[in-house]
């Protein structure tokens, strides 16, 4: 077990409001990330009050973006989203993982 | 005259659609768990607009005259050209930053479509008929008016989108909304296989509409209501727009549908579109194009003043006016 | 008599009601993968909700009478009183703990809106009828067994809800829970636009009922045999338990129907709702208000042993010995 | 005949159904944000799956005949072996890999419900009847194929499912996969009840029959057209063979059903069922059993390419021939 | 890339049963966390058995609250979770995370 | 709050079809560990492309399973799974969280 060898990226998690979700995975796209996973429907409160998802237009709803990737790319992301959601509901951090295969990511 | 209002808003108001609504909001206003899944209101809203949209396409077939063009070319104008009204009243009389004031005016150009349902079971329950293309009117003034509140948010220096996905996704709402598709798609589809081909599906797209239409409205009074208590206070002035709009919106739509020789009906359903505000359609739009409009503003006031006043004092109003007007 | 409560057992087994309810059991059973999607199961709740509490309005329309209002009244006594009973005989005949014995005579005290449809039908299809207000008789039991069973389990040493927001959403629920506000709401609804309002809605509230009540059932039947499935190993008294206490509900409401008057089919679905077990409110509440009490135990004694003894049983019986009753 | 093909292809496009295919597929196509919420989708599956097997049964009810059972067996047959043909043929013209092949011969000895359901409606508003158990046919033919599939597969070296859960899962799907149980749940009950009981649940699972499977197609149309775009550019010798397996599958169907002695209608709905094939259980098995199948391939061959053809134009090509071959 | 200032924080997460999770907000809330994101239907197994929420009364489901909070914050959380969560289905850890605001959490 | 006992646990978190999902449910249960959190409904892009569940027959859809468990444990099913998981779409990766209840885990 000790011998298994273990590989370390960084996750990025990205709250926001789904009216932006295309736009965030283009901008995931383009910064180099080569897959994600959408948690669709996710609701939460912060600066901008309750967003959830309650209403007919439903712009008042979240979704959770997560990415597995390299941790140059990670923290170019994190550093710029800071100007790319200012004017929107969403927020980003940065953890540390351990994968198996470092070439899926 | 006034008696005639106060009888027509009497049984509007005790009408099993406006008490469906009124039971919604009760429940949303005593916090109530009564809760539609969110599927189930999407899926009667489809069914509305298809319902609706192939009862005027059937309405109209066989021919189209050059009437129905104009009348459909003049809506398309009202909606784009409301917004510039709604944007200058809320400078004028609101505190409304020049953003706000913008992305208001765009859902106050649109239209409801469960507004004009709702007025147009209000007529028929009435005995009152209206013209088959009233609505393909609606179809086209879904979106115009998102285009003029960009237009007046850049002249008061605010971009539109940034990004080119923003932009895309933004166009294809304009053009091709849900709403649009299944309102102009039912309307052609009604058109085409005419009275035969609609007796096929009437029991389901005919029968059915009122009682699904008590369920919607039962939706819309918990969700018009939530969005009321959810919102930040409205300043007196605000909530004044968006009882004032309506009345203004209501009085061009009379105005213009007499013009162009609607009958009682359609003048009186020309006025109700000109009269509401979409509180779908353009929310989504706007949240895109000008994010740093307030969305709890326009959705309150669209959703949560405008929506209730249409359904229960608009709409018998503006058909008494109507009634009046007849030449 | 004998003969008469085997024949309409056979034909209450052979209806298309119960024959879905047995489809979904057994689709459930076999664990087949048929699934009804949680939003359609809540909309056709919502549904019959509105259907049942409507006709009950419109049956009413006009008058409201002392006996109306006097039966209504004991029901909710009965309500509060039933848990008392299911706990004495749990904490007697089982070796339930007691804060359990008090979750599940809260549920038995309630009733179960499923199960009273299904026996309103079954009546319709022999040409029974009843009185209007046993709508709102149910609508009145539906909570007042959720205090009383707070009450004993306090009694036993359970302190109640720990945080003012769990009281506070504990008290929502009892008094304004969803179905509750359906039924009164579509109740008074109906009362108000009486038989000619009801016309308009009557293709979707009232032809459709049948069809979408099977529906219904043959998602009861997988939810409740999964429920069984699902559930620990019963002791054979707790699941004897789930057996007598029915009958015991509606020996109490055949007596008390007789005495207030009702009609054969009222006092046959008022010993049905006194038979029956809550499976949606109730649990709610207790999981809330009681975490102590194992949610396991009362949703498989309500949902997958009480409520199907009811609908294939209990109900032609009750109505077999409601019409014996007759004086 | 030709002159008769056309006229019944034409009446077909021009059918509301065909229409809200089509008005789905060309919101797709513009991108639209129409969309069907999924617990709709499946909500109208469920409907239309009772709905059918229910009329058949009914339309059978009373008796059941060594020609039904006979024709069940030839159905159940029929599945099992049709993939043996498709597989020759994708081997043979295509360069589809042997897993694929298999995979994909699997589709398309099962059937598609909705294309079924399609041509019944088809049929009946051309006043042409078919036998009630041409539903068991279709029941009985959903999972054979699965079975075959997967003997190919293996013949080619390629293992079934690895884990005991996997394998378990697989034959529940075989078995008791959620449409054979409607189907054939449906069936027995409409049998058992017969007219009497069917009268009780008509206005719900009969005359909303046509306005809902409207519905149905609208989203279909939706979803067919997303495969097909977001599918990788299928090679012209695979979409080939997606239009001449339906037509070898109907031919099969046309002479077996004449063989059998069926009236004109059941020779075109059996035609239809080997012509059709399947989008939802077939996929949902192979993706487990088979997983280094392309799932890209499968979906949009059955899903973006057979079945449109089928809707919009197989289905009269069948009825017309089945007509010519009257004796 | 290497001058982007990294602010560390904590990240909670609660799985729980739907039942409590208006009592768990106002939990956090009082705590001093500023912001959450819920995940509304979830399904899962622990000590309890199954939870799918796959019956009519939906008590038997669950949803996952996350919340990016100060240190000390979230470790008086996770402490206090213990006693305030004992009888209810539950399960609450702490992860490390990196953030662009800290002003935001 | 400092003398608030810290215990180590690893996260693993699995995205994979839904058509394995009970499969994978089995294979954590075989190898020890004694709960788990499944979001149900997640979508996602990767090697095998788009996977949205926008599908009638929906296998082109995602779950996310969440385990908290011994770090041992952890690193077993990272490691197996390369050979596991390979003819489906998924991915595995494992994160460092802090727990208050040892025993749970
Ligand atoms: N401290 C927090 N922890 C977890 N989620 C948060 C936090 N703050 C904000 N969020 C999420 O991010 C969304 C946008 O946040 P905001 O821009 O602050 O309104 C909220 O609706 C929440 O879903
Ligand atoms: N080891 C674990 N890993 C991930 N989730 C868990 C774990 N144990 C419990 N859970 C989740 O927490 C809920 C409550 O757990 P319990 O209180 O143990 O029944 C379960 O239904 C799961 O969703
Ligand atoms: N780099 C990544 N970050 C987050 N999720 C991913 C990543 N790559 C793949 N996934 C998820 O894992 C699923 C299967 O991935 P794959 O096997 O690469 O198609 C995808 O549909 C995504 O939901
Ligand atoms: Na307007
Ligand atoms: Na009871
Ligand atoms: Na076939």
């Amino acid at each position: 077990m000790s011998d298994a060898p273990v590989h370390r990226r960084k996750k990025i998690e990205i709250v926001c409001e789904r009216a932006i979700l295309d736009d965030v995975l283009e901008w995931l796209r383009e910064a180099g990330v080569t897959g994600h996973t959408v948690i669709p429907h996710v609701a939460g409160h912060g600066r901008q009050g309750r967003r959830d998802g309650d209403e007919a237009s439903r712009i008042l709803e979240n979704a959770l973006v997560i990415a597995i990737t390299r941790e140059d790319v990670a923290r170019r992301l994190l550093r710029d989203s800071v100007e790319r959601l200012r004017d929107f509901a969403a927020i980003v951090y940065l953890c540390d993982v351990e994968v198996a295969r470092p070439d899926h990511f | 005259m006034p008696a005639d209002i106060l009888s027509l808003a009497g049984a509007n108001l005790l009408s099993p659609m406006t008490l469906c609504f009124a039971l919604g909001a009760l429940a949303a206003f005593v916090r109530s768990d009564l809760e539609f899944p969110d599927a189930i209101a999407k899926g009667l809203a489809i069914y509305l607009m298809l319902a609706i949209g192939m009862k005027g396409g059937v309405a109209l077939a066989g021919g189209a005259s050059t009437d129905a063009i104009l009348a459909i070319v003049v809506a398309g104008f009202v909606s784009f050209l409301l917004p510039v009204v709604a944007y200058a009243l809320l400078r004028a009389a609101t505190r409304a930053a020049a953003v706000d004031a913008a992305a208001i005016g765009a859902h106050y150009g649109s239209v409801s479509v469960v507004t004009f349902v709702t007025a147009s079971e209000f007529l028929a329950a009435r005995g009152m008929t209206f013209e088959g293309y009233l609505v393909a009117m609606m179809a086209v003034m879904e979106t115009p008016a998102i285009v003029m509140g960009l237009l007046l948010a850049r002249r008061a220096g605010f971009a539109g989108p940034r990004s080119a996905a923003a932009t895309r996704h933004l166009w294809r709402e304009v053009l091709f909304n849900g709403s649009i598709v299944l309102l102009v798609g039912g309307f052609l589809i009604g058109w085409i296989v005419g009275a035969p081909g609609y007796a096929k599906v009437k029991p389901f797209l005919g029968d059915l509409f009122n009682g699904l239409l008590c369920l919607f409205l039962l939706d819309m009074g918990v969700v018009a209501m939530r969005q009321l208590r959810a919102a930040p206070a409205l300043s007196p002035a605000l909530v004044g727009f968006a009882l004032v709009q309506p009345l203004i919106g209501a009085a061009v739509g009379l105005g213009l549908g007499s013009a162009l020789g609607l009958s009682v009906g359609g003048v009186a359903l020309f006025a109700t579109l000109c009269a509401s505000a979409s509180y779908i359609a353009v929310p989504a739009a706007m949240r895109l194009a000008l994010p740093k409009a307030n969305p709890a503003l326009y959705l309150t006031l669209s959703l949560g003043v405008t929506f209730p006043f249409n359904v229960a004092i608009g709409i018998p109003l503006y058909t008494a006016i109507a009634t009046a007007l007849r030449p």
